[in-house]
């Protein structure tokens, strides 16, 4: 198994473990450092594929952009979370809707 | 320039022969209901008006050759429909008796009727039923023909059900239109394989070279199921039975005398479709139904139901002698049943009527139709008595009687068809004579119960109004043999051509005929003399079996529609609610972004929560991460079959 | 009076807008708003009747440029507003313009939010006729699409218990249907070149382009010698398959029927009138538009399919009508019957066929127009539309009993009825087809023939249930008087139409003869030219 | 096995133990650690395949300022109760499924695609320089688009977190 295999497998892997936590995780901050997690698993990919092409930044630029994205929705979010956690007491999501009935 | 005035005016006479019914019909339902009373006279009289122009029609025309108008109706496929009149002898006799019919059923029912509510209905209902009834008549485009035909059990259908607060009457008059329905399927597939043929409908067009003998057959079976449906012939007959639910004067004109006779009337206007095995067909469902319909004759109580019966079995020996190249004797057959039945069917009515007026002062709930509550009528009601064994006599086929001559005809022509060689031709004939037979011995078995046998009931009972009387005596006059075949009356051209259709019969079958009368109505005398009716045997009626069988096909078809309903509710809907449901995963994860990120979670909650509404909350139940686990499912799903 | 359709189209649209302004308060000026508003469209149908002739083109014809956009190398992309009235499209317009004011009048009595109410009437009033004369199938989705908003909303508000399920499910169906259009549109986009632009590449939507195989950019995925295969199928017969069932769902053909009778079952009465008699016709009027023209290989090679579904609807639905127990919905799966025989009609592809499809069209416009009016009519009273509940009708209510029977027997096919020609033109085309182009099997006609005895079967039973036998009604309260002036206003017309084309059918095959003659020519012609 | 070698296999060890805290642990503030932990492995791994500038920012940005955020946002979401934050999890087994199903679907799609190895090793020199070149000439437009984005967020993130008391009507 080359180096190579080795990352993309290891890619792989993040990705799958980011999804899962997306969706067994209950509260909303785990379910964003999933996103980030699956964010992560992609960046690496992006990087390996530059690989293939080393004299263009492509791919370096491409993960950058990610990353700048990922900044961006983890400040976001989490100003989300915060605000939901103010008005339901809970960084639950399935319990917004559940405390929306009683309103 | 004479021919063409000719033409014009009959052309005209025609016109208003059919409108004039159509026009009663109008005034009927357009009449306000203060004015009701007005109905009955008005409706007689443009019968008689429309007698009178059928009356004229059939001089102008006469022997000569048939006539025929037509105008576009529409057109498709640059094929033109055409709406047709086809004025020829067959279809001009019949024209007047059924506005002859129609007429004296009119008059009658003044009386009959008098006391009901609805006159309007019932007199539109008849006016169109004759319309109807005409243009069947007159129609020389099989596709118009089926139109008239379809209207007529329309019409039935309204008049069996005319006393519709009745079950056994609404009951009644369904079964009668989808039976009718079942036999209209047939020509109607009929006239599909002709039209994909022919491209025409036209009876007088009728090309028949190009079109291959298996689908002529296919097609000439198609039409005599349509047949069998409408003249009640095995097995589509118990409809008819039943149909006795309306008002007596209706079962005269449409079940006895005009629309049931329409199927007959349609098997000699199309005769030339038909090849030698669809004659086969025909002449071997005639005979079973003759046989059967006169079994179930001689086991029913209720008159209108005898006289019910003994029509399918006169149907069927009608049907039979076409089938069996007996087909002048048939027609006459049929315009000579036309009269003798709507004869007794009229005086089955005055019978009733008078019972009715009868124990209308007294206590208890009687039958009036039941012929054990009847008897030793004769003398209290003679004029009804004398016209209803006129009639009786005609059924019976005894001698100078209307019904002997037609009888004769038939017999002697299917004798000639027979041939000498044995073969299945023999049971055919074999059938004849037995329902010759067995006619006298029902008719006997009806007439001494009505009118001779001991009356268990002492009643004083008065004659019918005057109007239903004449009605009922101009009837039975018709169906007496010397008016028709008396020779000084040859001048006239109504016998000329009457008497055109008469060959000479042969004496042999004649002598064989009445002498199977007379052993018929002696030994139905010495049966009869002193017998005690009991309660009805059910097993012989063969209604029951037919019933049975409809109801339980109808029960069949509605146990499948239930369970295709709940196979649509529970599996097509769960389906297709299925394969929706990946959108609906799809529309939720981007609902699920949507509350996050867009609408913040303060007001955006509330308005989706609103929108998506409580079916999709059930279908999801409200957890946002196990939308996203279906979507990921999708997906992975997705993927694997884009790849793999 | 060269823009008359455009008067059509955009009067109720601008309407609406002035509507907009007016105050939600003046509550019944709505209504004789948006009656004035059916009135003059009646004049405008009627000039437009005057001006039309009887021929196979197309007329009354507007064209202007709406979407033009070039895109480089790939070309320019190209839509149009054009409308215009073919012997298709006139038939539906009129029957769009007398329905839609018989629907107005039948809102009389809507209390709920009038202004709400008489504006999306009017948004969808503008809709239906754009999405029947437009010609440009760009232009049509997105009439068509527009015109299913408001149909959500007028059955998700003033509609009955379940009407949230309902209209969702409506909406969600419909959508589905749309989808897979859309995608055909977009392949189409991709494949169909306007060959009045010399040599610049410019992308259509035109519809008499479409019709034309010629026009199609050789190479492209649509293309006639493309071997490429998806599955079984090349890619044109997945495009015609695609659009047979986004139009079988607004059809509904079985099994893509279920949205009917829910949305049926829980719309007030003018909008089930709408929905049974307009939208319903857009399944088939998109088929006979664009389906069947553009894809004429698909329809030849899917005919037996599309006619087995046509046999499938009638007879299931006819099945599932006589089960019901409700009386909207036996007249909402009775529909499914009948768009059934449109479909056979089609499918057969002979000219006897497809007239009667357009025929059964229009008379299935009348009369289930007229079907859901009289169960309007019952539940106004009641409350209620079991079956069960009532008895003997007949002898309370005598005229409605009269307008029963006519809408009833027409919709079973008693000939002099509206319902007859069509049905039996149908089944003549059907049984036609094998002989003449050899697509359908003849079992297809005969087993549809059940269809009319099934058909008989549950309007008479009904009948028997409800209106024959002693009186009774099982809802306490409730006042079985006969019709009022609103109501016989409504209904006599549809009463005398459905008399009117059972008589005398010419009238209004003198419009669609010419296009159905031409439909088949042209779909052979361009078949054989496809398939040498 | 070059030295090399051995440190990547060290950074994939401790991303991959990381990564099943993740996933294993109950409570938010561990699991906030675990991946701090891996970003930082992660950002070595990209350091390892010559993408130096990625694996600062990396560092930088994701380690430092990412993770700082959500920290503060564990604890503030949990600063009434004062108990750790602890989650609980729900569908786990149709998740893991779908999760595996989504790792056996990348990792055979890897597999089967036929990468060329050939160029792999990249000209060595000074790839920062290059990038700071290129981010000012080729890809100016979406850099500051990305700026803008920053800064949208950082102005909207603000606003939102900083409104309680108007909005206070719990």
């Amino acid at each position: 198994m080359s180096d190579h295999t080795l990352l993309f497998a290891l890619g792989a892997f993040l990705f799958s473990a980011g999804l899962l936590i997306v969706l067994t995780k209950k509260n909303a901050i785990m379910i964003l450092l999933g996103i980030e997690l699956m964010l992560n698993a992609s960046n690496l990919n992006l990087i390996l594929f530059n690989r293939q092409n080393p004299t263009t930044y492509e791919g370096q630029f491409f993960a950058l952009f990610v990353i700048l994205v990922a900044v961006c929705e983890a400040a976001v979010g989490i100003a989300i979370i915060l605000k939901a956690y103010h008005y339901f007491h809970t960084s639950v999501p399935d319990q917004f809707s559940d405390l929306k009935e009683r309103n | 320039m004479t021919e063409t005035i000719h033409s014009a005016a009959s052309l005209w006479l025609a016109l208003s022969v059919l409108t004039i019914p159509l026009f009663s019909a109008l005034v009927c339902f357009v009449i306000s209901e203060k004015f009701a009373w007005l109905s009955p006279m008005v409706s007689s009289l443009l019968l008689f008006i429309t007698f009178i122009c059928s009356a004229f029609l059939f001089f102008q025309v006469g022997d000569s050759h048939a006539l025929t108008y037509s105008w576009p109706w529409f057109s498709v496929n640059e094929n033109i429909i055409r709406a047709s009149l086809l004025l020829d002898k067959h279809g001009l006799i019949m024209v007047m008796v059924v506005s002859l019919v129609s007429f004296l059923v009119h008059l009658y029912s003044i009386g009959y009727m008098a006391e009901d509510q609805a006159l309007i209905r019932y007199f539109g209902m008849l006016g169109f039923f004759t319309f109807a009834m005409l243009g069947l008549v007159m129609s020389s485009n099989l596709l118009i023909l089926f139109c008239f035909w379809e209207l007529v059990g329309f019409s039935s259908y309204r008049l069996i059900g005319h006393w519709y607060e009745k079950q056994e009457a609404a009951k009644a008059s369904t079964k009668a239109f989808l039976i009718n329905r079942v036999g209209d399927l047939g020509f109607l597939i009929g006239l599909m394989i002709l039209w994909s043929w022919l491209g025409n409908l036209d009876i007088t067009y009728l090309n028949l070279e190009t079109i291959p003998t298996f689908w002529l057959t296919t097609a000439g079976v198609c039409i005599f199921i349509g047949v069998i449906g409408k003249s009640a012939q095995f097995p589509l007959f118990h409809w008819l039975p039943d149909a006795m639910e309306g008002p007596t004067p209706v079962s005269a004109l449409i079940h006895a005398a005009t629309m049931v006779a329409a199927g007959v009337f349609l098997l000699i206007r199309i005769e030339s479709l038909f090849t030698e095995n669809t004659l086969v067909i025909i002449s071997v469902t005639g005979t079973i139904t003759a046989i059967t319909g006169a079994i179930g004759a001689l086991f029913q109580y209720d008159i209108k139901k005898i006289l019910a019966y003994s029509t399918i079995s006169q149907l069927g020996f009608m049907v039979m002698a076409i089938g069996a190249g007996a087909a002048q004797g048939g027609f006459l057959h049929l315009l000579h049943h036309a009269f003798f039945k709507a004869g007794l069917f009229l005086g089955a009515g005055a019978i009733i009527h008078a019972m009715h007026q009868a124990y209308h002062h007294q206590e208890g709930n009687v039958d009036v139709q039941d012929i054990r509550n009847l008897g030793d009528l004769r003398k209290k009601i003679p004029i009804t008595f004398i016209t209803f064994m006129i009639c009786s006599a005609a059924l019976a086929g005894l001698p100078f009687t209307s019904g002997f001559v037609s009888k004769e005809l038939i017999l002697t022509q299917m004798n000639e068809w027979s041939g000498n060689a044995f073969s299945w031709k023999w049971l055919v004939i074999l059938g004849a004579w037995v329902v010759t037979l067995l006619t006298p011995v029902y008719t006997f078995r009806m007439v001494w119960f009505i009118f001779f046998a001991k009356s268990k009931h002492n009643v004083e009972m008065v004659e019918v109004p005057i109007v239903m009387r004449l009605s009922m005596f101009v009837i039975s006059m018709s169906s007496l043999a010397l008016l028709i075949t008396f020779k000084p009356f040859h001048i006239l051209t109504i016998i000329n051509v009457l008497m055109s259709l008469y060959p000479n019969t042969s004496h042999l079958i004649t002598l064989l005929s009445t002498l199977i009368l007379l052993i018929a109505l002696v030994s139905a005398f010495f049966m009869y003399k002193n017998y005690e009716l009991k309660d009805q045997n059910k097993f012989l009626t063969p209604n029951l079996y037919l019933d049975w069988l409809s109801d339980y096909a109808f029960k069949l078809v509605l146990q499948f529609a239930i369970l295709v309903h709940w196979f649509d509710r529970k599996v097509i809907d769960k389906i297709i609610n299925g394969l929706t449901y990946l959108q609906v995963g799809i529309a939720h994860v981007t609902g699920w972004s949507d509350r996050y990120l867009v609408d913040g979670v303060v007001n955006g909650m509330a308005y989706s929560a609103k929108g998506i509404g409580s079916v999709t909350r059930s279908l999801a139940n409200g957890k946002i991460q196990s939308y996203l686990l279906w979507a990921m499912a999708g997906l992975l799903i997705f993927i694997l079959w884009i790849l793999y | 009076m060269r823009h008359l359709l455009s008067y059509l189209i955009f009067t109720p649209l601008l309407a609406a807008v002035v509507g907009l302004l007016i105050p939600a308060t003046q509550k019944n000026t709505f209504r004789v708003f948006a009656l004035l508003i059916s009135i003059i469209q009646i004049v405008i149908m009627v000039l437009i009747a005057l001006h039309y002739e009887h021929h196979d083109g197309i007329q009354l014809s507007e064209r202007l440029p709406w979407i033009s956009m070039d895109l480089g190398q790939w070309g320019t992309m190209k839509a149009e507003y054009f409308v215009a009235l073919d012997g298709l499209s006139f038939p539906m317009v009129a029957l769009s313009v007398a329905i839609i004011s018989i629907a107005v009048i039948s809102s009389w009595t809507i209390e709920k939010n009038q202004k709400g109410y008489f504006i999306l009437m009017l948004i969808l009033n503008g809709a239906i006729m754009g999405s029947f004369c437009a010609l440009d199938f760009l232009l049509f989705y997105v009439f068509f699409e527009f015109l299913l908003l408001p149909m959500y909303f007028l059955i998700g508000i003033w509609g009955g218990p379940r009407r949230e399920h309902a209209s969702i499910k409506f909406f969600l169906y419909t959508l589905l249907g749309s989808i897979l259009i859309l995608i055909v549109i977009i392949a189409l986009y991709l494949s169909f070149q306007d060959p009045t632009s010399g040599k610049v590449l410019v992308h259509t939507f035109n519809m008499l382009h479409m019709q034309n195989p010629e026009n199609i950019i050789p190479g492209s995925i649509l293309s006639i010698d493309s071997t490429d295969l998806l599955g079984p199928y090349s890619y044109r017969l997945w495009a015609f398959l695609l659009l047979f069932i986004g139009f079988a769902i607004k059809l509904p053909a079985v099994p893509l029927h279920t949205w009917l009778p829910d949305a049926h079952v829980e719309a007030p009465t003018p909008i089930s009138v709408i929905l049974a008699a307009l939208l319903l016709k857009f399944g088939a009027y998109g088929l006979l538009r664009f389906a069947y023209p553009i894809f004429p290989d698909g329809a030849i090679y899917f005919s037996w399919l599309v006619g087995f579904v046509g046999v499938v609807s009638i007879i299931y639905g006819a099945l599932n009508a006589l089960s019901s127990k409700d009386l909207k919905r036996l007249i909402a799966y009775s529909s499914v019957s009948h768009m059934g025989f449109v479909l056979l009609g089609l499918a057969s592809i002979t000219v006897e066929g497809v007239t009667g499809a357009v025929y059964q069209m229009f008379s299935h416009g009348i009369i289930s127009a007229m079907l859901f009016l009289i169960t309007g009519v019952l539940y106004d009273r009641t409350h209620d539309r079991l079956i069960a509940n009532y008895s003997g009708l007949a002898s309370k209510m005598k005229v409605f009993t009269g307008f029963v029977l006519i809408a009833f027997f027409a919709s079973l096919g008693l000939p002099g009825l509206a319902g007859f020609i069509g049905e039996v033109m149908i089944l003549f085309g059907a049984f036609l087809s094998q002989k003449a182009n050899g697509l359908l099997p003849i079992w297809m006609a005969i087993v549809a023939t059940f269809g009319l005895l099934l058909g008989a079967g549950y309007y008479l039973w009904t009948i028997q249930r409800m209106f024959y036998g002693p009186f009774s009604v099982k809802i306490p309260a409730a006042e079985m008087n006969d019709l009022n002036h609103r109501e016989y206003v409504m209904l006599l017309p549809l009463a005398m139409a459905a008399l009117f084309f059972g008589v005398l059918p010419q009238t209004l095959l003198n419009f669609i003869n010419p296009f159905a003659q031409q439909f088949v020519e042209a779909l052979f012609k361009s078949a054989s030219f496809i398939n040498p | 096995m070059n030295p090399g070698q051995l440190t990547l296999y060290l950074f994939v060890f401790t991303a991959i133990i990381s990564v099943l805290v993740m996933i294993f642990t109950r409570t938010v503030f561990y699991a906030a650690l675990a991946l701090t932990v891996c970003l930082i492995s992660m950002a070595g791994i990209y350091a390892l395949l010559y993408a130096e500038f990625l694996a600062i920012t990396q560092l930088v940005i994701y380690a430092g300022g990412v993770l700082v955020l959500i920290l503060f946002g564990i604890m503030l979401t949990n600063r009434i109760s004062g108990k750790p934050l602890i989650t609980e999890s729900h569908h786990v087994i149709k998740s893991a499924i779908i999760s595996a199903g989504m790792f056996l679907i990348l990792l055979v799609t890897y597999q089967k695609t036929s990468f060329d190895q050939s160029q792999s090793a990249p000209a060595p020199g000074n790839h920062i320089n290059k990038i700071g070149i290129e981010l000012m000439s080729n890809y100016v437009a979406p850099f500051e688009l990305g700026g803008i984005l920053l800064l949208v967020c950082l102005i909207g993130a603000a606003l939102m977190a900083s409104s309680f008391k108007k909005n206070d009507h719990v």
